[in-house]
C-alpha cells in the first residue's frame, strides 16, 4: 500500500473518526468551559474518571446508556469542585485545574484497586457495538467511515451539532459567549455571572467524562490505569486550533485521528527505515504547525483566566 | 424634533418614580455615599455632579444592584404610580422595576453582536432560539423614537466608542427603562452627538421616561437637565432647579471653593519640534489609517487635532509615539528624520507621550506608583546602577514628584490601579514632564475628569508650552480644544485639514466630514 | 448571596493559622479514603509524621524528592510571572537531563570543578531552548504558548526515547532503553553519607535566592513584572516586550533544564525515559501554591513532597494502596489553596432582599 | 513467624509481565507460606527509598524489577545484607544476597510462532508491542523464528505503541496491520486480541492466558510462570540458605516457568504434532531457541 492508497482507504478513515471521538468529546468540553472565560485542566483526571466510572457501572449492571449517566455526573462533579474552586473562589484556573486532574485521577485508581483488589486484570463489560445500520453501513466508502462507527461516536457528533446550536443561536449561548467575554455586561443584564459560568463547567466537564467513557465503553470494553495516555491534554491543545469553534473542533480532532491513523499506518510500511518514535511524534508535530498557520485569527475569549467578583472593580 | 422646555420648571404635580432613602455604602475606610437621599419625578431629567471619586457611580449601582447598600432603601413606582421598595443587591429585580443603566465603562461583550448585546437577558435561557425578528422591530421602533442608531449586526468590537454608546443606551430602552441612569454618556462623544444624544432624550421624557446623568461637561448639565443634585466626599451637598444655576455656582457647589480659570498667554513660537511629511498608513479600517497627512508642531504652540474619534486618532498617536512606523511619509523630530519607530527611540528623541488610555496604556495597575513614575527610563543611571533598582532614590524621587504634581492616593507604595482616574492621569503627567520633553502628545488628556483635575492637567500643558516644548493635543472634546490650541488642524477620514479659524460651529461641520 | 472582599490586613492569627488549619482539614480528608479502605485512621497519620520526621532518612528523601520540584516551581514561576504560560517544564526537564547525559558520560574528560560546571550549564542551555522555541513562535507567529509547550512535552518524550535506543543507548544496558552513566567527576556530590540528597538541592535553594532577588530588585525583574502584569503599558513605556519575553522564557527553561541535569547528574547517575514522575506539571502547582514567590517555592515544594513521601510510606506501613499517596496530594493542594483564599478574603452571606 | 515479602513495581499489577510475579506471590500467600505486601506504581525515583522502606521494616525478601535503575538498587541490596533481593534485571546477580530473573519465555514464544506461521493465509503477521525493550523484544524475535519454521514465506509487521497500557491505541494499530493484510496477530498488549476478534482475525497470546476471553481466536500463547522461581526463592530465604544467583532458568520450559497453552480446536493436528515435538527437543535440551534482544523491525 503506498502512502495515496491509504488516505483514500475507508478503513483508514473509519479509524480516523473513532480515534477522533473521545477528542470531540473533550475538546467540546474544554470549549464550553473556556467560552464561558474558565479554562479547565482537570480534563486529564475527568477523562479518567469518566473512563472509571462509566466502565465500572456498567460492570455494576447499570447498562451502557446507564454507565454514560454515570459518567458524564461523576465528571460533573469533578467539574462543580473546579467550578466552586475557580468562579466564586475565583482561585487559580491553572492550580485548581491540575488538582482536579490529580484528584480525580488518584481517586479513580484508588477507587479501581480498593474495589478490586484481587484481579489481574480487569473484569470486561460488552461495550457499544458497531451500529451497522442497514443499507447505510453497506454503502461504499462512507458505509465504514460513518456507519459502521458505535452510537458514541454519533452522539459526539450531535453533540457537536447540539453545542454549536446552543452557543451560536440561543439565548443561553449569548450568555455563555459574553460572559466569557465581558462578565459585566452580563451582570449588567441581571444575569448571574456565577451561574453561567458554574453550569458551563459543568456541562463541559460533563461532556469530557464522556470522552474518556468512550475509551473503556466504545474503543475498549476495560478500565485500565494510565489508559488516557494524554487525550485530555491534546484537547486543551485542539481547543486553540480549533478557535473556540465548535466545528472546526471537529474538524481538529478528525484531523488528529487522521495523523494518529495515519502514523500508525506509515510505522507498519516503512517501519523498517525509520525510527517509530518519528511516526509517533507526527500528529504532536503536525499540530503544532497547523496552530503556527491558524494562531493569527484565534479569537480568545477575552474575560479567560481572569475572576470576576461580584460588587468589585 | 422638539425637545422639552428646560427652563421652564417640571410642575411638581408629576409623580414621583424613583426615591433613594438614604443609601450609605463603605469599601473598607473609604465611606462612598453617606446617606444620600434622592428622588426622582416622571418625565425629569436630573443630573448627578461631583468630583472624581464623589460617589456618584456607586450611588447609582447601588441602585442598580450591583453593590449592595449597608444601609437605606430603595422605592420606585409600577406602571400605575405606585411606589414599592425595590429588591437590592439584584440587577434582575432592578430591570424588572424598569430602571435602565448605563454605565460609565462599557458592558458590552465585544464578541457578539450589537444586537445580541441589547437581546441579552431579555429572554428565557431555556429558549431553543432566539427571536431576532421580533426583537429587531421593537428596536426600529425605539430608534425611530429617539434617532439612535447603531449598525446592529456588527460585531461590537468594530465598532467606534461613538456606537458602542448608542448600544449601550438601546440596551437599556430595550428592557422597556421608565427610569434612564445615564453614567458619564458623552465622555466618549462629539459635541453634536452629545446634543442630539440629550434632544432624543428629552424627547423621550414627555412620553414619561425620567433620567438621572451623571457628567462633569457644566454646558450639557445646564442645557439638559431640569434639576441638578451635587455630591461631595459622598454626601449630598446640594440641590437646585437648573434654572436657577450657573456654571461658576455648581463649580462652587461641587468643590466648595472657586475654581480657578487657566491663563494663556500669547507666546511667540518657536522652531518646528514635529514635521509630519505625507505620512500615510493603511490600517485594516478608517480608524486606523491616515492618508497623506502634513502638519507641523512648532516650540511654545499647542496645535489640538479635532475630530470625531475613529477617524485616524490613533493611526496618528501610534506613528508619534512610536508604536507603529508609516507606510509612506516621513517623520521629523528637531530636524532629524526618525528611521525607527520603536517607543524606547522615540522617548530618546525627546517625546512624551499621554496615551488615550490611561489604564491600559498608561500605568501598570498592579506595580506600585513609584514604580510606574521610573517606567520609563529604567536605562537612566538615577535609577538602576549595574542593572539593579536603586530603590532609596526612586522612593525619594516618587515622593517628590506626588508631592509637585499632587498625586493624591493610598501612597507611593500602593498599587496604581488604587489610584483614581484623576489621579492616574497626574501621575503620568509627573513622569511625562519630568523628562522635559520636547515634544508632548496629549492623547484625549481630561476625557473623564473632573473639574478640578482638568484644568490641572491644562494648566500642566500650557506651563510645558510655555517652558518651549512643542504640544500634539489630540481631543474630542472641542471645548477643550478650543480652549488650549493655538492652531486647529481637524481630522477626518485619515485625512488632516487645518481650519481656518476657531470658530466651534465650522469646525464642528468639518469634524462631521463637510469642508466648507 | 455571597460577598468576597479582601482583607484590609490580615491578622497574624489568619496568616498562620490557616495554613495549619487546612493542612489539618486535609489530613482530615485523607480519613475518608482510608475508611474506605478499613484502615485505623489515627496510627494512619502516626505512620504519615513517620514517613516524613522519622529518621534522617526520611527527612533527607522528602528533601531530595522536593529538590527537582523547587527546580519547575521556579521554571513556573518566572514564565507565569510574565504571563508566559510555560506548561512545558515536563519537555525541558527532560532535555536538560540529555544533555547532561550527552555531556556527561565520557564525551569531556576533565575534573569536577569543571566538569560538574559544563554539565550544569549544558542542561540549563537544552531546557532553555525548549522553552525558547514556543516562546519564539509566540512572539513571531502569535502561537498560543500553552498548546506548543504542552505539545512538545509529547514530542520531547517521544525524541527522548528515540534517543535512548539510538545515539544515547548504553551499549552496555543489556538492550534496555537507556543512557551511559555520567562519569563520576560529573555527579553532583552527595550531601550526606548514605543518603541520596544531593549538591543538587543546594543549587536550587541558591537559585530560588537568585530568583527572588533578580525579580525584586533588579531592572531585568521590574521589566517581567511589567510585563506580566500589563504587557501594552510596558510596550508604549519602551520596554522590549519581545525581548523580555524571550528572556523570561529562556530562564524559565533552563531551571527546568536544571531539574533534568539535578535528577540525572544528583541522583539516578544515567538516563531512562522514566526519569520524571511529573515534576513539570508538578512545578506548576508548586509555584502557584507559593503565589509566584521564589522564597514561596521552596517552601511550597517541601510541602508537597512532605506530603507525597509521608502519605507514601504511610499507606505502605498502613497496607492501603499506593493510589492513596497522590490522592492525598491532591487534597491537601486543594484545601491549602482555599485555606490561602480565605486567609486573603472576607466571606461573608448577606441576605437577599432590603437591606 | 512467617517471611514477609514485599513487591515492589513500576507499574500497576495488571501489567502482564508484572502480574506473573504478583500472582505467584499472592499464591504463596495464600498457601500460608509468606505475607506478601506490595507497592505498584513506584516511580523509578521513588523506588529506592520504597526498597529501603521495605528493607527497614523487616521485610526478609524483597521481589521487583530494577531495570531502571540497576545501580542503586544494587546499592541498597549491599547496604541491607540481611534482606534477600530477587529482582528482575538483565544484569548478573550480585553477592552476596540480590538475585535477579526476567521472562525467559522465548522458548513457548517459538513455538507459538510455529503455530502463528502454520496459521496465517496471508503469509502476514502483525505484532503490536508496547515498548522496545529486550523482555519484549526477544520474545517478539523467537516468535518470529517459531514463525518461518512453519511458513518461510511469512512477513511480519511491526508496531510499537510507546505506552504499557492504551488498549484502545493498541486495538487501532492492529486494526492498520489487518488493513495491510495481517490475518495473524501477535498480542503483546491488551487490545490487540480485542482487534481480532472484531475483524474475525487470529491472536496469539503472550506472557499471559487469555484464550478465555476470546473463544476462537486465541491459537496459542507463551505462558510465564513466576511460581517456580518465587517458590524456590521463598524457600532459601526460608531455610536462610539465600545467596545471589540467576534465576532466569526458572523461567525456562524445563523448569516449569515457561509452558506453551494451544487450543487443539483451532489449530490442525500436524502443527499440534510438529509443536510438540518441537517442546520436546527444547525439554530435553536437543533444540535450543536463540535469544535476540534487538528490537525488531517489518519486513518490506
Ligand atoms: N468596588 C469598589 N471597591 C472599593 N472602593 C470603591 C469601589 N467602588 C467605589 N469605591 C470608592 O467609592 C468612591 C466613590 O467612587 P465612585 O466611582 O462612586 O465615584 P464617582 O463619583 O462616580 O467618580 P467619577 O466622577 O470619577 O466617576 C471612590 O472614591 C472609591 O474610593
Ligand atoms: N478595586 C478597588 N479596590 C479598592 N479601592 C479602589 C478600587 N478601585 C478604585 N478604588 C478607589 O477608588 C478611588 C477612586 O476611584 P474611581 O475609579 O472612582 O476614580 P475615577 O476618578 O472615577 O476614575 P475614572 O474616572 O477613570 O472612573 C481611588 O482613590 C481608590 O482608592
Ligand atoms: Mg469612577
Ligand atoms: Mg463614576
Amino acid at each position: 500500500m503506498d502512502i495515496l492508497q491509504i488516505l483514500i482507504s475507508d478503513s483508514f478513515w473509519a479509524a480516523a473518526f473513532r480515534i477522533a471521538t473521545p477528542l470531540i468529546f473533550g475538546v467540546l468540553g474544554a470549549l464550553i468551559c473556556e467560552k464561558a472565560g474558565v479554562l479547565n485542566l482537570g480534563i486529564e483526571g475527568i477523562f479518567a474518571a469518566g473512563a472509571m466510572a462509566g466502565w465500572m457501572a456498567v460492570w455494576l449492571g447499570a447498562g451502557l446508556w446507564g454507565g454514560l449517566l454515570v459518567a458524564a455526573l461523576t465528571g460533573g462533579a469533578f467539574g462543580l469542585l473546579h467550578a466552586i474552586l475557580t468562579v466564586p473562589l475565583g482561585l487559580s484556573q491553572h492550580v485548581s485545574g491540575l488538582g482536579i486532574t490529580m484528584l480525580a485521577t488518584s481517586l479513580s485508581y484508588f477507587t479501581y484497586r480498593t474495589t478490586l483488589p484481587n484481579v489481574s486484570s480487569p473484569p470486561r463489560i460488552v461495550p457499544f457495538q458497531p451500529l451497522d445500520i442497514p443499507v447505510l453501513s453497506d454503502l461504499p466508502f462512507v458505509g465504514l467511515v460513518l456507519f459502521q462507527q458505535t452510537a458514541m461516536t454519533w452522539l459526539a457528533f450531535f453533540m457537536v451539532a447540539l453545542v454549536w446550536w446552543v452557543l451560536n443561536r440561543t439565548p443561553l449561548g449569548m450568555a455563555i459567549r459574553a460572559v466569557g467575554d465581558n462578565p459585566d455586561a452580563v451582570d449588567a443584564q441581571g444575569l448571574s455571572v456565577y451561574g453561567l459560568r458554574i453550569g458551563a463547567i459543568v456541562a463541559g466537564s460533563a461532556l469530557m467524562a464522556l470522552g474518556g467513557a468512550f475509551l473503556t465503553m466504545s474503543a475498549f470494553d476495560a478500565f485500565f490505569f494510565g489508559m488516557v495516555n494524554g487525550r485530555g491534554w491534546i484537547c486543551i491543545a485542539l481547543v486553540i486550533f480549533a478557535s473556540w469553534r465548535p466545528g472546526k473542533a471537529l474538524l481538529g480532532a478528525v484531523l488528529f485521528g487522521a495523523f494518529d491513523a495515519f502514523q500508525v499506518r506509515l510505522q507498519t510500511e516503512v517501519g523498517a527505515l525509520v525510527p517509530s518514535q518519528v511516526f509517533l511524534m507526527a500528529p504532536y508535530v503536525m499540530s503544532i504547525i497547523a496552530l503556527v498557520i491558524v494562531a493569527r485569527r484565534a479569537e480568545y475569549p477575552r474575560a479567560l483566566l481572569t475572576p470576576w467578583f461580584k460588587g468589585q472593580r | 424634533m422638539e425637545g422639552p422646555d428646560f427652563s421652564a420648571p417640571l410642575p411638581m404635580t408629576n409623580n414621583l418614580v424613583l426615591s433613594l432613602k438614604a443609601l450609605s455604602k463603605r469599601f473598607g475606610s473609604v465611606v462612598a455615599n453617606d446617606a444620600v437621599s434622592i428622588d426622582l419625578h416622571q418625565g425629569e431629567v436630573l443630573s448627578l455632579l461631583g468630583e472624581n471619586g464623589a460617589g456618584k457611580t456607586t450611588l447609582m449601582n447601588m441602585l442598580f444592584g450591583h453593590y449592595m447598600p449597608d444601609s437605606g432603601t430603595v422605592d420606585v413606582a409600577d406602571m400605575d404610580g405606585n411606589m414599592h421598595p425595590l429588591t437590592l443587591g439584584h440587577p434582575q429585580a432592578a430591570l424588572e422595576a424598569g430602571i435602565g443603566m448605563v454605565h460609565q465603562h462599557f458592558t458590552l461583550a465585544e464578541n457578539l453582536s450589537a444586537l445580541d448585546n441589547i437581546l441579552l437577558g431579555s429572554e428565557s435561557l431555556l429558549r431553543w432560539r432566539q427571536n431576532h425578528r421580533a426583537a429587531r422591530h421593537k428596536i426600529a421602533g425605539i430608534i425611530e423614537r429617539t434617532g439612535l442608531s447603531a449598525p446592529l449586526d456588527e460585531k461590537v468590537g468594530n465598532l467606534s466608542v461613538g456606537e458602542r454608546q448608542r448600544v449601550e443606551i438601546l440596551k437599556a430602552l430595550y428592557h422597556d427603562a421608565r427610569i434612564l441612569v445615564l453614567d458619564e454618556p458623552t465622555a466618549v462623544l462629539t459635541p453634536q452627538e452629545a446634543d442630539t444624544l440629550f434632544e432624543n432624550i428629552g424627547a423621550m421624557t414627555k412620553d414619561g421616561l425620567s433620567v438621572i446623568f451623571i457628567s462633569h461637561k457644566l454646558r450639557e448639565v445646564l442645557a439638559f437637565s431640569h434639576r441638578i443634585a451635587v455630591l461631595r466626599h459622598g454626601r449630598k451637598v446640594g440641590e437646585i432647579a437648573t434654572k436657577d444655576a450657573d456654571e461658576k455656582s455648581i463649580a462652587r457647589m461641587m468643590v466648595g471653593a472657586d475654581t480657578p480659570v487657566n491663563p494663556r498667554e500669547d507666546i511667540a513660537v518657536g522652531a518646528p519640534v514635529l514635521q509630519l511629511k505625507s505620512i500615510t498608513v493603511s490600517g485594516d479600517s478608517a480608524r486606523n489609517s491616515l492618508q497623506d497627512a502634513n502638519l507641523t508642531v512648532h516650540a511654545n504652540e499647542v496645535v489640538g487635532i479635532a475630530g470625531v474619534s475613529g477617524n485616524g486618532q490613533s493611526a496618528l498617536a501610534s506613528i508619534v509615539s512610536g508604536l507603529a512606523g508609516p507606510d509612506h511619509g516621513e517623520m521629523l523630530v528637531d530636524d532629524v528624520a526618525i528611521t525607527r519607530f520603536d517607543p524606547p527611540n522615540l522617548l530618546k528623541s525627546g517625546i512624551g507621550r499621554i496615551p488615550e488610555d490611561r489604564h491600559h496604556d498608561g500605568v501598570i495597575g498592579a506595580m506600585t506608583v513609584a514604580e510606574n513614575l521610573i517606567i520609563e527610563r529604567l536605562n537612566d543611571p538615577d535609577v538602576q546602577k549595574n542593572g539593579f533598582l536603586r530603590q532609596e532614590i526612586i522612593r525619594e524621587h516618587a515622593q517628590e514628584l506626588c508631592r509637585d504634581y499632587d498625586v493624591r492616593g493610598p501612597g507611593i507604595d500602593a498599587q496604581a490601579r488604587l489610584l483614581s482616574g484623576g489621579n492616574i492621569q497626574k501621575l503620568i503627567l509627573a513622569r511625562v514632564f519630568e523628562c522635559s520633553p520636547r515634544l508632548i502628545l496629549a492623547n484625549q488628556p481630561t476625557r473623564g475628569l473632573d473639574l478640578g483635575a482638568a484644568n490641572e492637567v491644562a494648566r500642566r500643558l500650557l506651563e510645558a508650552r510655555k517652558r518651549g516644548a512643542g504640544i500634539l493635543l489630540i481631543s474630542e472634546d472641542l471645548d477643550e480644544v478650543l480652549a488650549l490650541s493655538d492652531r486647529i488642524v481637524v481630522i477626518h477620514d485619515g485625512q488632516l485639514i487645518a481650519a481656518k479659524d476657531k470658530d466651534r460651529a465650522s469646525i464642528g461641520l468639518m469634524m462631521a466630514g463637510e469642508h466648507t | 448571596m455571597i460577598r468576597i472582599e479582601p482583607r484590609e490586613a490580615p491578622s497574624r492569627t489568619l496568616t498562620i493559622g490557616v495554613p495549619v488549619a487546612s493542612a489539618l482539614i486535609a489530613l482530615m480528608l485523607a480519613a475518608i479514603p482510608l475508611a474506605f479502605a478499613g484502615a485505623n485512621i489515627l496510627e494512619a497519620y502516626g505512620q504519615m509524621a513517620k514517613g516524613i520526621f522519622g529518621s534522617v532518612f526520611a527527612f533527607t528523601e522528602m528533601l531530595t524528592r522536593a529538590t527537582p520540584l523547587i527546580f519547575t516551581g521556579l521554571a513556573a514561576t518566572l514564565a507565569f510571572r510574565a504571563k508566559l504560560w510555560n506548561i512545558g517544564a515536563e519537555g525541558q526537564f527532560y532535555l536538560g537531563a540529555m544533555a547532561a547525559v550527552t555531556v556527561g558520560t565520557g564525551m569531556i574528560d576533565a575534573p569536577s570543578y569543571i566538569l560538574i560546571p559544563i554539565i550544569l550549564f549544558t542542561g540549563a542551555a537544552a531546557g532553555a531552548a525548549g522553552m525558547a522555541g514556543p516562546a519564539y513562535l509566540k512572539t513571531r507567529f502569535g502561537a498560543d504558548e500553552v498548546v506548543t509547550t504542552l505539545l512538545l512535552n509529547f514530542i520531547i518524550l517521544i525524541f527522548m526515547q528515540m534517543m535512548l535506543e539510538g545515539p544515547l543507548k548504553d551499549p552496555m544496558g543489556m538492550g534496555w532503553p537507556q543512557s551511559e552513566p555520567i562519569v563520576d567527576n560529573g555527579m553532583l556530590p552527595q550531601l550526606l553519607p548514605r543518603m541520596r540528597v544531593h549538591f543538587g538541592l543546594i543549587i536550587a535553594l541558591i537559585a530560588a535566592v537568585v530568583a527572588q532577588i533578580m525579580l525584586s530588585k533588579s531592572v531585568w525583574g521590574f521589566k517581567l513584572r511589567a510585563i506580566g502584569e500589563n504587557a501594552a503599558a510596558a510596550l508604549h513605556a519602551g520596554i522590549g516586550v519581545k525581548r523580555t519575553l524571550m528572556g523570561a522564557a529562556i530562564i524559565s527553561g533552563a531551571m527546568a533544564g536544571l531539574a533534568g541535569v539535578s535528577e540525572v547528574a544528583g541522583l539516578k547517575g544515567y538516563l531512562t525515559a522514566d526519569l520524571s514522575p511529573g515534576f513539570g506539571y508538578t512545578g506548576i502547582v508548586v509555584a502557584m501554591l507559593a503565589g509566584l514567590s521564589p522564597i514561596g517555592v521552596v517552601l511550597s515544594a517541601i510541602f508537597i513532597s512532605s506530603v507525597f513521601v509521608g502519605a507514601d510510606s504511610m499507606s505502605r506501613a498502613m497496607g492501603v494502596s499506593s493510589y492513596l499517596a497522590d490522592l492525598v496530594v491532591a487534597m491537601s493542594l486543594i484545601s491549602v489553596l482555599v485555606g490561602g483564599f480565605i486567609a486573603r478574603y472576607r466571606i461573608s452571606w448577606i441576605n437577599k432582599g432590603v437591606a | 513467624e512467617t517471611l514477609k515479602v514485599a513487591g515492589i513495581f513500576t507499574l500497576p499489577v495488571e501489567q502482564q509481565w508484572i502480574s506473573r510475579i504478583h500472582i505467584a506471590l499472592n499464591a504463596a500467600a495464600k498457601r500460608g507460606d509468606i505475607e506478601y505486601v506490595y507497592s505498584e506504581n513506584v516511580s523509578n525515583t521513588d523506588y529506592e527509598r520504597v526498597m529501603r522502606e521495605y528493607a527497614e521494616s523487616g521485610v526478609g525478601l524483597v521481589v521487583g524489577e530494577v531495570f531502571g535503575l540497576e545501580r542503586a538498587a544494587r546499592k541498597v541490596a549491599a547496604d541491607y545484607p540481611e534482606t534477600a533481593f530477587l529482582m528482575g534485571s538483565s544484569f548478573k546477580p550480585q553477592e552476596p544476597n540480590f538475585s535477579t530473573f526476567d521472562n525467559f519465555i522465548h522458548e513457548p514464544a517459538y513455538l507459538s510462532g510455529m503455530v502463528a506461521g502454520a496459521a496465517s493465509k496471508s503469509n502476514v503477521i502483525g505484532m503490536v508491542g508496547g515498548y522496545a525493550i529486550p523482555e519484549v523484544n526477544r520474545l517478539m524475535h523467537a516468535f518470529m523464528e517459531g514463525a518461518r519454521e512453519t511458513n518461510s514465506d511469512v512477513k511480519f509487521l511491526v508496531n510499537f505503541i510507546d505506552s504499557w497500557y492504551d488498549p484502545p491505541k493498541a486495538k487501532e494499530s492492529a486494526f492498520a496491520m489487518m488493513d495491510a493484510g495481517a490475518d495473524v496477530m501477535y498480542a503483546e498488549r491488551f487490545g490487540v486480541s480485542d482487534a481480532s476478534v472484531e475483524r474475525g482475525k487470529l491472536a496469539i497470546g503472550n506472557v499471559i492466558d487469555t484464550s478465555a476471553d476470546y473463544p476462537g481466536t486465541i491459537l496459542a500463547s507463551a505462558l510465564w510462570h513466576m511460581e517456580p522461581t518465587i517458590d524456590i526463592a521463598i524457600a532459601a530465604v526460608a531455610d536462610g540458605s539465600y545467596k545471589a544467583e540467576d534465576y532466569s532458568q526458572y523461567s525456562f520450559m524445563a523448569k516449569g516457568g515457561g509452558s506453551l497453552a494451544m487450543d487443539a480446536s483451532l489449530v490442525s493436528a500436524d502443527i499440534v504434532a510438529a509443536v510438540n515435538a518441537r517442546s520436546a527437543e527444547i525439554m530435553d535440551g536437543s533444540f535450543t531457541v536463540k535469544i535476540n534482544d534487538e528490537a525488531p523491525v517489518s519486513d518490506n
